[in-house]
C-alpha cells in the first residue's frame, strides 16, 4: 500500500492541481512541494527494507488472464532511482515557483510536472515489463505536454511534436521488444524475465527483442541518431528541462538497459549495439555542444554526449562499468540539473540565452555565476567534483574495450573529455570579460528560494568529489548489488587511486580541452560561427521534418493509387471482388463437367429475347435518351413480371406490375428535374485511347458479371434441391397459418416478422424522401416552367390544371379517370381481402389504392387534389406500423412470442362463420403503410412543381392552397 | 405443358378457333405498329390488338372455363371494361402529345409559320 | 337517398364487379360487396366534380353499342388487310375535323371510346374555339361522309342517351 | 387427336402469335423514332402480356392468371398516360 | 410450454421499442421539437435498460448456455426467425443503446432541427441495428441492415448541402450494389442449403454434398462481401471517410456503430457456420479475412497520415479499427477473439466520441470562420432554430482537449487506456495462440498494427495540435452541457474500460467460448419449443 | 427453360453492371433497376423453376413436391419492395445533387481532367 501511494501520490496531486485557479502559483507549489516530501518519506520509510537487500512488491489484480498485474517492486536500484526523481522534483518545483511568470497558468504546469513525477516513479518502481512501457509513454505524455506548455510560440509545438514522435514511436518499439520478450519467457513479471536471462540470451528471438528494446530506451535517452529531439525540447520552460530533460526522463532510457542488464547483457550483440550507438553520441554531443550559441542548447547536447557516455558504459556491460553507468547518471542529474537552473536564471534575469551577446554576468550575478562555474567544472571532469570520479571510472572502462592493443575506444573518450572541457568553457565565458549592454533585462541575483535548489546541487556535487565514501558510495553500492547481484564487483570509490592510465586520460582531456577552446575562440571565431562545422550536414531535426512531410506527401500519393474518392472506381472494385474472390476461395465448382443441358421452351425464349433485347438496348440509350431507356427498362420489367407469371409466382407477377407502374411514374417525376443531356454538348477532354480503354474494361466487367451469374443460376438450376425448410410452409400454410396462399401466409404469418422490418424501411424512405424534398433547389435549367407548358400553340397552356381536366383537353380522358376511381378502390379490397388463399395481399392493395389517387393526381393536379381531399400520408404511415405493432404486441396478451399469429372464428347471422385471422389486421398495416409511402413520395415529388409554377391565368385560391401543402402532407 | 383439361369437342372447337383467331389480329396489330412508316399511321395498329385480339382471348377464356368448370365464369367481362375504359383514353393521349410536340418542333425550326393541324 | 346512394348505377356496378370477382353468391359477398358499392362512391365524391352519368334511354344506347360493334368488327377487318397488304405510302392518313353539338361530358366520353374502339379512327381532342372534334383517319377516302357518319350514326344517338330533357331536374 | 391436345396446340399457337406481336412491339420500341412510339409501344407490350396471361390461364386450366390480366387491364394504362402527359407538358403531375 | 416466460419478451424490445416510438413520431407535427427529443430519450433509456438487463440475463444463467432464443410468430427455428439473445449480441446491444443514449443527448441542442424527421429516423436506426444484432436468420438479417440502411441515409443526408449530398450519392449508390450482393449470396446460401437459418446452416453445413458445399462457400464469400463493404474492408471501403467527413457529428457517431455491424455479421456468420464442426469447410475464408483485415489496417494508417482534417482521420481511423478486428476474427482464437471484442468495445466508444467530439472542435477557430459557419448552417434551416450559441461553461477548452487526448489515445492505442490494453492483450493472444513457433503473418499483423498505432499517434498529434496550439486561432468555444456531456461520458466509459478491463475480459472470455461452441449453439437454437397454441394443435417440428 | 432463364440473368446483370459503371446518375438508377431485375429473377431461380405450379394449397393434405418453393417467392416480394424504396430514394437524391451542383456526374461534380 505504500508503494501504491507512492505512485498514486502525484498523479493525486496532479488532479488536485489541475482542478485550483489560474492565479494559485503559491498553492500550487506547496502542493508540489508537499507531493515530493511527501514521496520522500515514504521512500525513507521504505529505506530498511531495501537496505536489507529485499525486493518490496505490491501486486494489485488487473488482467491477470493476460499476466498483466499491477505490481510494484522495489529494490536498491528502484529506490536510488525513486529519490532521485523525487529529490530533483522537489528542487525544481521550488525553483519552478519563481522562475514562472505570475501570468503564466501554472496550474496546467504543475498538474503536468506531477504527472510526470508519477509516470516517472511508476516507471521505476514497475515491476511488470508491460506496466513499465504504460508508464514508459506516459512520461512521454507529459513531456509532450510539458514541451508545449507555451504552446503559443511554434517552437514549443514543434518541439513536442519531434520529442513525442520519437519517444512514442520508441515506445512502441520497446512495446513490441516487451512482447517478445514476455514471449520467450512465458512471463512479463520483471522478477522472471530477470531471472531468465540465459534462456533469452539463447534464444533465436534474443535479437529481434534486443533490437526492439535498444530502440526504445535509445530514442527515450536520445541516443544517435535519434538525439535531435532533445535540443528542441529546450523549448520547455526551463524547470522542465532540468527535470525531464537532463536529470530524469532521458535516464529512463539508461536505467532500462541497467535494469535489463542481468536478462540481455552479455552478448556482443549488445555491446555492438549498446555501445556503438553510445560512442557515437557522446562524440557527436560534444563535439557539436562546443558550436551552440544558446545556453539550453549547450546544455542539451552536453546531456547528450553525457547520456552517450553512460550507454557506452552499458554498452561494454562488465560490472564495473555498470557500477559507473549508475554512479554517472546520478553524478550528471545533480550537475546538469543545476546548470540547467543556472541557465533558467540567466535567461529570467538577463531576457535571453544568447552566447553571442552574454558576458561579464559575474558582476552582476556573483553568486549564480559561482554556482554555475562549480557545477560546470563537474560537467567537465575536473577532480574533486563528482563528475571527475565517474569520468575518470569511465576511462578506465575503456581501456578495458577491445583488449590491450585496441585503443580507438580510450582515444574517443579523450576527445570526449576534451569536447566536455572545452564546452564547459564555452557556457562559463558567460560570466566573463565586460559586462554585457543593451541586454533585454537588467540582471539582478535571482530571489532566495530560487537559487537555493542550485546551491544544494552545486553543494552536492562538491561532497559526492570530495568524500564520494561517505556520501554517495551506500546509495551507489544499495543500486549497484540490486542491478549485478552476485556479479557485483569490488571497487572503490576514492579521489585519489595513484597515477594510472585513466588519471594521465583525465589530464589529457582537461589541458587539451582548454586547448582547443582557445584555438577555436582565437582562430574559428566561436562565438559567432554560424553552424557547426564538419558535421553541420548531419542535421536529425531537419531529417526530422523531411520524414514527416515526406510520411504525409507518400501518405497521400499512396491513398490516391490505392484508394479512391470517386464512385465509379469503387463500383467497380465492387464487381471486381463479386467476380475474384468467390472462384479464388471456393474454387472450381466439383460438377462442372456433369452439368447437363436442360429443356428448352421457345416461347419462353422469345419473350427473354424481348427481356434481354430492351435492357441492352436500355443500357445504350441511357445517356442521352432517358425517356428511351426508361421505356426500355420497363420492357424488361414487363417481361419479368411475365415470367414471374409463367413460373408459377403470381404474387410476385402482380407485385411486379405495380411496382413497375409505380416506379416509372415516380422516374418521370424526377426526370422533370433532371435537365436533358445533349449528346452534342459532351466537353469531355480525355483522349480516345482512354475512353475506349475504360470502356472497354467496363464491357469485360459487366461481361464477366453477367456470366458468373448466369453461370450460378444454372448450375443451381439443374442440381436439385437438397432437403429445404420449404415444404414445412407447404405443409403448415393452411393448417398453422389459415391461408392457402404460401407465400402470403409466409409474408404475415411465417416470416411477418420480415415483412415488419420491410415496411419500416418503407416508411423510412418515405421520411427520408419527404425530407429531402422540402429542401429540394431544383437545377436552374429546369426550375422554370417546362417549354411543352409555355407554347403557345397549345390551348392548355392558357389553362391551370384544374381547368384543364374541367373543360380542357382532359375533359373526356378525366371522365374515365374519375369513374375509375371507386372501382379501383373495391379492387385494392378485392386484392386486399383474397390475399390470404390467392394471390395478392396488403402491399398489392396498398399499391393499387395509391396508383387510384394518383391518377386523380395526373388528371386534374396537386392544388385541385388536395382542395378537395385531404390524404395526410405521414397518418397512414404511422398508423399502419403502429397497427402492425400493436396486431404483433396482441400476442402478449395470449402468452405467446411477438407476432403470433391468432384467429378469431365468428358466427354472424346470415353472414356465417367468419374466420379473422390477426394477420389480415397485420396485412392491414402492411397496407397502410404502402398507401401513405408511396403518396407520400409520390405527392411531395408532385409538389415541387408548384414552387417553379405560377401558371398565368392561376388564380389567388389556388396560391393559397399551393401555400398550405405542407401543413396537410 | 399439361393442364389443358379435356373438353367437348362443341366447346374445344370454338375456343381453339378463338385462340387462334385472336392471336393472329394481336398479331396482326403489332405488325401495322412495326410496319407502318409514320407515327400517326402506326397508332392505328394496337387499337385492333386491343379490341379485337384481347376479345377474342376473352371470349375464349370464358367460353372455356365455363364449359371445362361447368358454371359460369364471365369475370372475364370485368377485363373487357377496363380496357374499354382506359384504351381511349391512352390513345388520345399519346395522339394529342404526338400532335403537340411535332407542332412545337416545326414551330422551332420555321418559326413565323404556324403550322396547322392536318 | 341521394345523400348516401348518389348513383344507384355505380354502386349496384360495383357490386356487380365484386360478386364478378369473387365469383360467387354467397350473401355474405353481396353484403360486402353492397357496403363496398355504397361506401366507394360516397368516399371518392369529392373527386367526382361531373357527377355521374344519367343514362335516360337505356334502350338507345344498346342499340347504339351494337352497331358499334358490328362497325368495330368491320373496321378492324379493314385495318388489317390495309396493313397486310398495302404499302404504307398508299395510305391516305389524314386529321379531320367535325364539328360537335354534344355537349355532356359523358356523351363526349363514351363517343370518345366508340370512335378509339373503331380501329381506323383515333381521336386527337376537342378544339376548344368551336367544339370541333379533331380525328385522325387512317385511311381516308371522303372527309365528308366522315363527318356525316359521326354525327348522324354516333352523336345523335348518345345526344338522345345523355341530352334528353328529364322532367323536373336539371344535369349536373 | 383429343380436344385437350387440340386446345394445347391452339393455345400454344396463339402464344406464339403473342410472343411474336411481343416482339414486334420490342422492335418498335428500341427503334423508336419518336419518343410517342415507344409509349406506343410499351402500351401495346403491356396489352400483349395481358393476353398473355390470359392464355397462359387457359393452358394450364387455372383461373390463377386472371388477377394479373386484371391489373394489368386496370393499371396498366397509369404509366403509358404518365408518359405521354410528361411529353406533352413535361410533368407528369401539374 | 403453453405460455412464454415475460423475461423472454424482452429480447424482442430492443427492435420493437424503437419502432412503435418511431411509428408514434411520424406523424407528430414537425414544430414539436421538445415532444419527439422526449420521446427518442424515453426510448434510448428504455432501451439502454432492457440492453443491461438482456447482458445480465445472458450472463447470470438464466438460460440454459447463456443463449435465449424468441421464436417470432412462435413458429420454430429454421422455420420461423429466431431472435438469439447471447452474451455477445447483448453486448452490442449495451453498446448501441449506449453510444445512442450519448448521441441523442448530444443532438438535443440542434442537430435534430437542421432538418426534417431526426428523431424517428434515429429511432428507426436503433431498430435497424439492434435487430442485426439479434437475429439469427439470415434474410432477416438483410431486412434490418435495410432498416439500418435507409435509416442511415436519410440521417447522412440530414440537413443536406451539396457536400453531404456529394458523400451521400456514393454512400447510397456502393451500399445499394452491396445490397444486391447480399441478396445474391443469401439466395445462394438458401439454394446449397435448404435454411436461412444461421444456426440451422451451421448444423447443415457438414452434412452438404460436394456441389452444395461449393455453392454454399460461394454465397458466403459473396454474402461476406456485402457484409465488408459495409465494414469497409480494403478495397470496398472508400465510401466511408468521405461519409464520415461530411455527415453531421450526431450520425457521424452512429455510422461508428454500423460499421461495427459489418463485421459482427461476418463474425456471427462465420463462427457459427465455418467454425468447429463444419466438416470439410471448417475454416473456409478465415485467412482471406486476415489477410483483408491486414489490407485494411495498412490503408487506414495510411489514410490517417494524409488526412488533414478530423472527419476523414476519424473515418480512416474507423477503418482502422474494421481491419484489425477483420483481421483478428480471421484468426478465429477464443483468446484471440476476447481482445477483439475488447478492442471493439474501446475503439468504438472512443470513436464514437471523437466524431462528435471534431464538431465541438471545430468551434474553435478565429470567430469569423465560426460565425460563416453557424450562419450557413442556419441558413439551411427552415424551422427558425433558436440561437445555436450558448453560454459558455468555464474550462471548455480544457475539456475538449482532455477529451481528445483520451480518444486520440485510445484510438491509437497508447498506455493508458483501454486502446494500449486491447492491443497488448491482442498481441499477447496472438503470440500465446502460437506458442512453438510464431507464423509469419501474425508477426505481419503485430507490426502492422504497431505501425498503424504509430500512424494514428503522428495524424492526431498533428491534428490536435493545430486544434489546441496553434497560435492565435484559441478562443474558448462556447458549449453547451447536453453536448459536453454525451462526450465526457463516452471517454469516462473508455476509463472505466481500462479500468474493469479485468471483469471485461472476464465476461469477454466467457462470451468468446460460448460463440466458439457452435455446435451447443445450434442446438439451443433448434431445440428452443415453441409456445403450445391451443391444447391439441398441431405443432410444427420436423 | 433454365438455360434461357440463367443466360436472361446474366444479360440483364450484365447490361445494369454496364450502367453502374457509367458516370452519370440517371445511368446509375437504370443499371441499379437492371441489376434488380436479375437479382430477383436470381433469389426466385434458387426455388428452381416450376410451371403452373403456384405455392397455392387448397387444402392440408398434399405433396410439398407438387409446388413450387414458396420460400424464394417470399423473399422476391421482399427484395421488390426494398428495391423500390431505393430506388425512389435514389431518384430524389439525384435530382437534388443535380440542383445543387449543376451536374448530373455520379460524384456530384464533373471530374477533373
Ligand atoms: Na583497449
Ligand atoms: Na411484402
Amino acid at each position: 500500500m505504500l508503494l501504491a501511494s507512492l505512485v498514486l501520490l502525484p498523479f493525486l496531486g496532479s488532479v488536485l492541481a489541475a482542478l485550483m485557479p489560474q492565479d494559485a502559483r503559491n498553492r500550487e507549489s506547496w502542493l508540489a512541494i508537499g507531493v515530493a516530501v511527501g514521496g520522500l518519506a515514504i521512500a525513507a520509510a521504505l529505506f530498511p527494507q531495501v537496505a536489507a537487500g529485499e525486493v518490496v512488491r505490491a501486486e494489485f489484480a488487473w488482467l491477470p488472464a493476460k499476466g498483466l498485474d499491477f505490481v510494484l517492486r522495489v529494490d536498491g536500484l528502484a529506490w536510488v532511482f525513486t529519490v532521485l526523481v523525487l529529490a530533483i522534483g522537489l528542487l525544481v518545483v521550488l525553483y519552478a515557483r519563481y522562475y514562472m511568470s505570475p501570468e503564466d497558468p501554472v496550474p496546467r504546469f504543475f498538474a503536468f510536472l506531477l504527472a510526470f513525477m508519477g509516470s516517472m516513479l511508476g516507471v521505476v518502481l514497475s515491476g511488470n515489463l508491460v506496466q513499465l512501457v504504460v508508464f514508459w509513454e506516459l512520461t512521454s505524455l507529459t513531456s509532450f505536454l510539458l514541451i508545449g506548455y507555451w504552446h503559443h510560440r511554434a517552437d514549443a509545438r514543434r518541439g513536442a511534436r519531434m520529442a513525442f514522435t520519437v519517444t512514442a514511436t520508441g515506445g512502441l518499439c520497446l512495446m513490441a521488444g516487451v512482447l517478445v520478450l514476455g514471449h520467450i519467457v512465458g512471463s512479463y513479471d520483471l522478477d522472471v524475465v530477470l531471472a531468465a536471462g540465459d534462456l533469452i540470451r539463447g534464444h533465436e528471438l534474443y535479437l529481434p527483442a534486443l533490437v526492439l528494446i535498444a530502440l526504445g530506451a535509445l530514442t527515450k535517452s536520445a541516443q544517435f541518431p535519434f538525439h535531435f529531439w532533445l535540443p528542441h525540447a529546450m523549448a520547455a520552460p526551463t524547470p522542465v528541462s532540468s527535470y525531464l530533460h537532463s536529470a530524469t526522463m532521458v535516464k529512463a532510457g539508461v536505467f532500462l538497459l541497467v535494469r535489463l542488464w542481468p536478462a540481455l547483457a552479455g552478448t556482443p550483440e549488445w555491446t555492438w549495439i549498446i555501445g556503438g550507438a553510445g560512442v557515437c553520441t557522446l562524440l557527436i554531443g560534444a563535439f557539436v555542444a562546443i558550436f551552440q550559441h544558446d545556453l539550453k542548447g549547450l546544455l542539451a547536447y552536453s546531456t547528450i554526449s553525457h547520456l552517450g557516455l553512460i550507454t557506452v558504459l552499458i554498452g561494454i556491460g562488465t560490472p564495473l562499468a555498470i557500477v559507473a553507468a549508475i554512479f554517472h547518471i546520478l553524478n550528471h542529474a545533480t550537475f546538469k540539473a543545476s546548470l540547467f537552473m543556472a541557465a533558467g536564471i540567466i535567461d529570467h534575469e538577463t531576457g535571453t540565452r544568447d552566447l553571442r551577446v552574454l558576458r561579464g554576468l559575474r558582476h552582476k550575478l556573483p553568486i549564480t555565476a559561482t554556482l554555475a562555474i562549480v557545477a560546470s567544472a563537474a560537467m567537465a571532469g575536473v577532480p574533486l567534483l563528482n563528475g571527475f570520479l565517474s569520468k575518470e571510472m569511465f576511462f578506465a572502462e575503456t581501456l578495458q574495450v577491445g583488449g590491450d592493443l585496441n585503443w580507438w575506444m580510450s582515444y574517443a573518450a579523450v576527445a570526449m573529455g576534451m569536447f566536455s572541457v572545452a564546452y564547459s568553457l564555452r557556457f562559463i565565458s558567460v560570466f566573463f570579460g565586460a559586462p554585457a549592454q543593451g541586454l533585454p533585462r537588467d540582471p539582478h541575483e535571482p530571489p532566495r528560494w530560487m537559487r537555493f535548489p542550485v546551491e544544494l546541487l552545486v553543494l552536492a556535487c562538491l561532497v559526492v568529489g570530495v568524500a564520494p565514501g561517505v556520501s554517495i558510495e551506500p546509495l551507489l553500492h544499495l543500486a549497484v548489488v540490486a542491478t549485478l547481484g552476485e556479479a557485483a564487483p569490488v571497487y572503490d570509490l576514492a579521489v585519489w587511486h595513484g597515477l594510472n592510465l585513466p588519471l594521465l586520460m583525465s589530464v589529457c582531456a582537461l589541458v587539451g580541452g582548454v586547448a582547443l577552446y582557445v584555438v577555436l575562440r582565437r582562430h574559428f571565431d566561436l562565438a559567432q560561427r554560424e553552424r557547426v562545422p564538419l558535421i553541420h550536414r548531419l542535421n536529425g531535426a531537419q531529417a526530422y521534418e523531411t520524414t514527416m512531410l515526406q510520411l504525409t506527401r507518400g501518405a497521400e500519393w499512396l491513398l490516391r493509387r490505392v484508394g479512391t474518392r470517386r464512385l465509379q472506381p469503387q463500383l467497380m472494385l465492387m464487381m471486381v471482388a463479386l467476380l475474384l474472390v468467390p472462384p479464388l476461395l471456393a474454387g472450381v465448382p466439383p460438377a462442372w463437367t456433369a452439368i447437363p443441358l436442360q429443356g428448352f421452351d421457345p416461347l419462353f425464349a422469345g419473350m427473354w429475347l424481348i427481356g434481354a433485347g430492351c435492357a441492352l438496348a436500355g443500357a445504350w440509350m441511357a445517356k442521352y435518351h432517358r425517356l428511351a431507356a426508361l421505356a426500355l427498362v420497363g420492357g424488361t420489367g414487363i417481361v419479368t413480371a411475365a415470367t414471374f407469371l409463367w413460373l408459377s409466382a403470381p404474387d410476385l407477377a402482380l407485385t411486379q406490375l405495380m411496382v413497375e407502374t409505380v416506379t416509372t411514374v415516380l422516374i418521370l417525376l424526377g426526370l422533370r428535374w433532371l435537365p436533358p443531356r445533349i449528346e452534342s454538348i459532351t466537353g469531355s477532354t480525355q483522349p480516345a485511347w482512354r475512353v475506349w480503354t475504360r470502356r472497354g474494361r467496363d464491357l469485360a466487367l459487366a461481361v464477366g458479371g453477367g456470366l458468373a451469374l448466369a453461370a450460378l443460376t444454372y448450375a443451381v438450376l439443374v442440381h436439385p434441391a437438397s432437403d429445404t425448410i420449404a415444404d414445412f410452409f407447404l405443409l403448415n400454410a393452411l393448417s398453422g397459418g389459415g391461408g392457402s396462399n404460401v407465400v402470403n401466409v409466409l409474408l404475415v404469418d411465417f416470416r411477418n416478422f420480415d415483412t415488419l422490418g420491410e415496411i419500416t424501411v418503407l416508411a423510412i424512405v418515405a421520411l427520408t424522401v419527404y425530407a429531402l424534398l422540402r429542401r429540394f433547389r431544383p437545377a436552374p435549367e429546369s426550375a422554370g416552367i417546362p417549354p411543352q407548358q409555355r407554347f403557345e400553340g397549345d390551348p392548355a397552356s392558357r389553362q391551370n390544371p384544374a381547368e384543364q381536366a374541367d373543360r380542357g383537353y382532359l375533359l373526356v380522358p378525366g371522365i374515365y379517370l374519375r369513374l375509375l376511381l371507386p372501382f379501383m378502390g373495391v379492387i385494392a379490397v378485392y386484392f386486399f381481402m383474397r390475399g390470404h388463399n390467392l394471390p395478392g395481399g396488403g402491399f398489392v392493395a396498398g399499391l393499387i389504392f395509391a396508383v387510384a389517387i394518383l391518377v386523380q393526381y395526373m388528371l386534374a393536379g396537386t392544388v385541385w387534389v388536395e382542395s378537395h381531399l385531404s390524404l395526410r400520408p405521414h397518418r397512414w404511415l404511422g398508423f399502419g406500423l403502429l397497427l402492425a405493432c400493436v396486431t404483433g404486441l396482441g400476442a402478449w396478451w395470449f402468452e405467446h412470442p411477438f407476432l403470433t399469429t391468432h384467429t378469431a372464428h365468428v358466427h354472424w347471422p346470415l353472414v356465417g362463420e367468419l374466420h379473422l385471422p390477426s394477420a389480415f389486421v397485420f396485412d392491414l398495416g402492411v397496407f397502410a403503410v404502402v398507401v401513405g409511402t408511396t403518396m407520400l413520395m409520390l405527392v411531395a415529388l408532385a409538389h415541387q412543381s408548384l414552387r417553379a409554377h405560377r401558371h398565368p391565368g392561376e388564380d389567388a385560391p389556388a396560391d393559397g392552397q399551393g401555400g398550405a401543402e405542407g401543413r396537410r402532407l | 405443358m399439361s393442364g389443358a383439361e379435356s373438353l367437348p369437342w362443341w366447346a374445344a372447337i370454338p375456343v381453339a378457333l378463338l385462340l387462334v383467331l385472336g392471336g393472329l389480329i394481336t398479331l396482326v396489330g403489332t405488325i401495322g405498329l412495326a410496319r407502318l412508316q409514320s407515327f400517326y399511321q402506326r397508332i392505328h395498329g394496337p387499337a385492333i390488338t386491343i379490341a379485337l385480339g384481347a376479345g377474342c382471348i376473352l371470349v375464349a377464356s370464358m367460353l372455356y372455363f365455363t364449359v371445362a368448370q361447368s358454371r359460369l365464369v364471365i369475370h372475364e367481362l370485368l377485363i373487357s371494361v377496363f380496357v374499354l375504359m382506359t384504351a381511349p383514353v391512352v390513345s388520345m393521349l399519346i395522339m394529342r402529345a404526338a400532335v403537340y410536340r411535332d407542332l412545337r418542333a416545326a414551330r422551332d425550326m420555321d418559326p413565323g409559320n404556324d403550322a396547322g393541324n392536318s | 337517398m341521394r345523400r348516401w346512394l348518389p348513383s344507384p348505377l355505380l354502386s349496384a356496378s360495383l357490386l356487380l364487379m365484386w360478386l364478378m370477382l369473387n365469383q360467387t353468391l354467397e350473401p355474405a359477398h353481396w353484403l360486402l360487396g353492397g357496403v363496398l358499392g355504397v361506401l366507394a362512391p360516397l368516399l371518392s365524391r369529392p373527386l367526382q366534380p361531373h357527377g355521374h352519368a344519367r343514362i335516360r334511354r337505356p334502350l338507345a344506347l344498346f342499340r347504339l353499342l351494337w352497331m358499334a360493334a358490328v362497325e368495330i368488327v368491320r373496321s378492324c377487318f379493314n385495318v388489317t388487310q390495309i396493313i397486310l397488304l398495302r404499302r404504307s405510302a398508299d395510305v391516305n392518313s389524314q386529321f379531320i375535323r367535325v364539328p360537335l353539338e354534344l355537349k355532356s361530358p359523358h356523351g363526349l366520353a363514351l363517343l370518345s371510346c366508340l370512335i378509339n374502339s373503331t380501329p381506323g379512327t383515333v381521336w386527337v381532342e376537342i378544339l376548344p374555339e368551336r367544339h370541333e372534334l379533331l380525328l385522325h383517319v387512317f385511311d381516308l377516302h371522303d372527309e365528308a361522309w366522315w363527318v356525316h357518319t359521326i354525327k348522324t350514326r354516333y352523336e345523335q344517338p348518345i345526344i338522345e342517351v345523355f341530352e334528353t330533357p328529364e322532367p323536373g331536374g336539371s344535369r349536373t | 387427336m383429343t380436344t385437350a391436345t387440340l386446345l394445347s396446340a391452339a393455345s400454344f399457337f396463339a402464344l406464339a402469335c403473342v410472343v411474336l406481336a411481343m416482339l414486334l412491339c420490342t422492335l418498335r420500341l428500341m427503334v423508336g423514332p419518336s419518343a410517342q412510339d415507344r409509349v406506343l409501344a410499351l402500351d401495346t407490350l403491356w396489352m400483349c402480356v395481358m393476353v398473355l396471361a390470359l392464355l397462359l390461364g387457359i393452358r394450364h386450366g387455372s383461373q390463377i392468371y386472371f388477377e394479373a390480366a386484371l391489373i394489368i387491364a386496370l393499371l396498366g394504362f397509369v404509366s403509358t398516360i404518365a408518359l405521354a402527359k410528361f411529353l406533352m407538358r413535361g410533368e407528369v403531375i401539374e | 410450454m403453453t405460455s412464454l416466460p415475460w423475461l423472454n419478451h424482452l429480447i424482442i424490445v430492443p427492435v420493437l421499442l424503437p419502432l412503435v416510438v418511431g411509428a408514434l413520431m411520424i406523424p407528430i407535427n414537425q414544430a414539436r421539437h421538445g415532444l419527439k427529443f422526449a420521446l427518442g430519450l424515453s426510448s434510448g433509456v428504455l432501451l439502454w435498460a432492457v440492453a443491461v438487463a438482456l447482458l445480465v440475463l445472458a450472463d447470470s444463467g438464466h438460460w440454459p448456455g447463456g443463449i435465449g432464443v424468441y421464436l417470432a410468430a412462435n413458429w420454430a427455428a429454421p422455420f420461423g426467425i429466431a431472435l438469439v439473445a447471447d452474451r455477445l449480441s447483448a453486448l452490442m446491444l449495451v453498446l448501441a443503446a449506449t453510444i445512442a443514449l450519448a448521441v441523442l443527448v448530444f443532438s438535443a441542442r440542434r442537430w435534430d432541427r437542421v432538418g426534417v424527421g431526426f428523431h424517428p429516423l434515429f429511432q428507426f436506426l436503433l431498430m435497424g441495428l439492434n435487430g442485426a444484432f439479434l437475429t439469427n436468420d439470415l434474410f432477416n438479417l438483410f431486412v434490418f441492415f435495410e432498416v439500418m440502411l435507409a435509416a442511415s441515409y436519410g440521417l447522412v443526408l440530414h440537413g443536406y448541402n451539396l457536400r453531404r449530398i456529394q458523400a451521400g450519392m456514393q454512400y447510397i449508390a456502393v451500399n445499394l450494389v452491396a445490397s444486391l450482393l447480399f441478396l445474391i449470396g443469401v439466395s445462394l446460401i438458401y439454394a446449397a442449403s435448404g435454411t436461412l437459418n444461421i444456426a440451422d446452416l451451421g448444423a447443415r453445413v457438414a452434412l452438404l454434398g460436394a456441389q452444395d458445399a461449393w455453392l454454399l462457400q460461394i454465397g458466403a464469400t459473396v454474402l461476406a462481401l456485402a457484409f465488408l463493404t459495409k465494414g469497409a474492408m480494403w478495397p470496398l471501403g472508400f465510401w466511408l471517410p468521405t461519409t464520415y467527413a461530411s455527415a453531421s457529428a450526431p450520425v457521424g457517431a452512429m455510422l461508428v456503430l454500423m460499421t461495427k455491424v459489418g463485421v459482427y455479421a461476418v463474425l456471427r456468420v462465420w463462427l457459427a457456420v465455418f467454425g468447429e464442426g463444419a466438416g470439410a469447410a471448417e475454416g473456409f475464408g478465415f485467412t482471406a479475412l486476415t489477410l483483408g483485415g491486414m489490407a485494411t489496417l495498412l490503408f487506414g494508417a495510411i489514410g490517417m497520415l494524409a488526412s488533414q482534417d478530423g472527419g476523414r482521420m476519424a473515418g480512416y481511423g474507423a477503418i482502422v479499427s474494421s481491419g484489425t478486428l477483420l483481421a483478428v476474427v480471421g484468426q478465429a482464437g477464443g483468446a484471440v477473439l476476447a481482445s477483439g471484442l475488447y478492442y471493439l468495445l474501446g475503439s468504438t466508444l472512443a470513436m464514437a466520441a471523437f466524431m462528435l467530439l471534431i464538431e465541438l472542435t471545430e468551434r474553435i477557430r478565429p470567430p469569423g470562420a465560426a460565425l460563416i459557419a453557424i450562419t450557413m448552417e442556419a441558413f439551411a434551416i427552415e424551422d427558425k432554430p433558436e440561437d445555436p450559441v450558448g453560454v459558455g461553461i468555464p474550462g471548455t477548452l480544457a475539456f475538449l482537449g482532455l477529451s481528445f487526448a483520451a480518444c486520440a489515445l485510445v484510438i491509437a492505442g497508447m498506455p493508458p487506456l483501454s486502446g494500449f490494453v486491447a492491443k497488448f492483450s491482442l498481441f499477447h493472444a496472438l503470440l500465446a495462440a502460437a506458442p512453438e513457433a510464431v507464423p509469419a503473418t501474425t508477426w505481419m499483423l503485430i507490426g502492422l498494427m504497431i505501425l498503424a498505432g504509430l500512424a494514428a499517434i503522428i495524424a492526431l498529434m498533428r491534428l490536435g495540435v493545430r486544434t489546441f496550439w496553434a497560435a492565435g486561432a484559441v478562443t474558448p468555444p462556447r458549449l453547451q452541457f447536453s453536448e459536453a456531456a454525451p462526450v465526457g461520458a463516452l471517454v469516462l466509459l473508455c476509463v472505466l474500460l481500462t479500468v474493469q478491463a479485468g471483469t471485461v475480459f472476464d465476461y469477454l472470455g466467457r462470451t468468446t467460448a460460448g460463440l466458439l461452441r457452435s455446435g451447443d449453439y445450434a442446438a439451443r437454437v433448434l431445440g428452443e419449443p415453441p409456445v403450445l397454441r391451443a391444447p391439441g394443435a398441431e405443432e410444427g417440428a420436423r | 427453360m433454365e438455360l434461357v432463364l440463367a443466360i436472361s440473368v446474366g444479360v440483364v446483370f450484365g447490361a445494369g453492371v454496364w450502367l453502374i459503371l457509367r458516370p452519370r446518375t440517371f445511368q446509375l438508377i437504370t443499371g441499379l433497376l437492371l441489376m434488380s431485375y436479375a437479382v430477383n429473377l436470381f433469389i426466385f431461380a434458387m426455388g428452381r423453376l416450376w410451371v403452373d405450379k403456384p405455392p397455392i394449397t387448397p387444402t392440408p393434405a398434399i405433396d410439398p413436391a407438387q409446388f413450387a418453393d414458396p420460400l424464394p417467392q417470399g423473399l422476391v416480394l421482399t427484395a421488390i419492395v426494398i428495391g423500390f424504396a431505393t430506388t425512389a430514394l435514389y431518384l430524389v437524391i439525384m435530382i437534388g445533387a443535380r440542383g445543387l451542383s449543376g451536374s448530373d456526374h455520379v460524384d456530384g461534380e464533373e471530374p477533373r481532367e
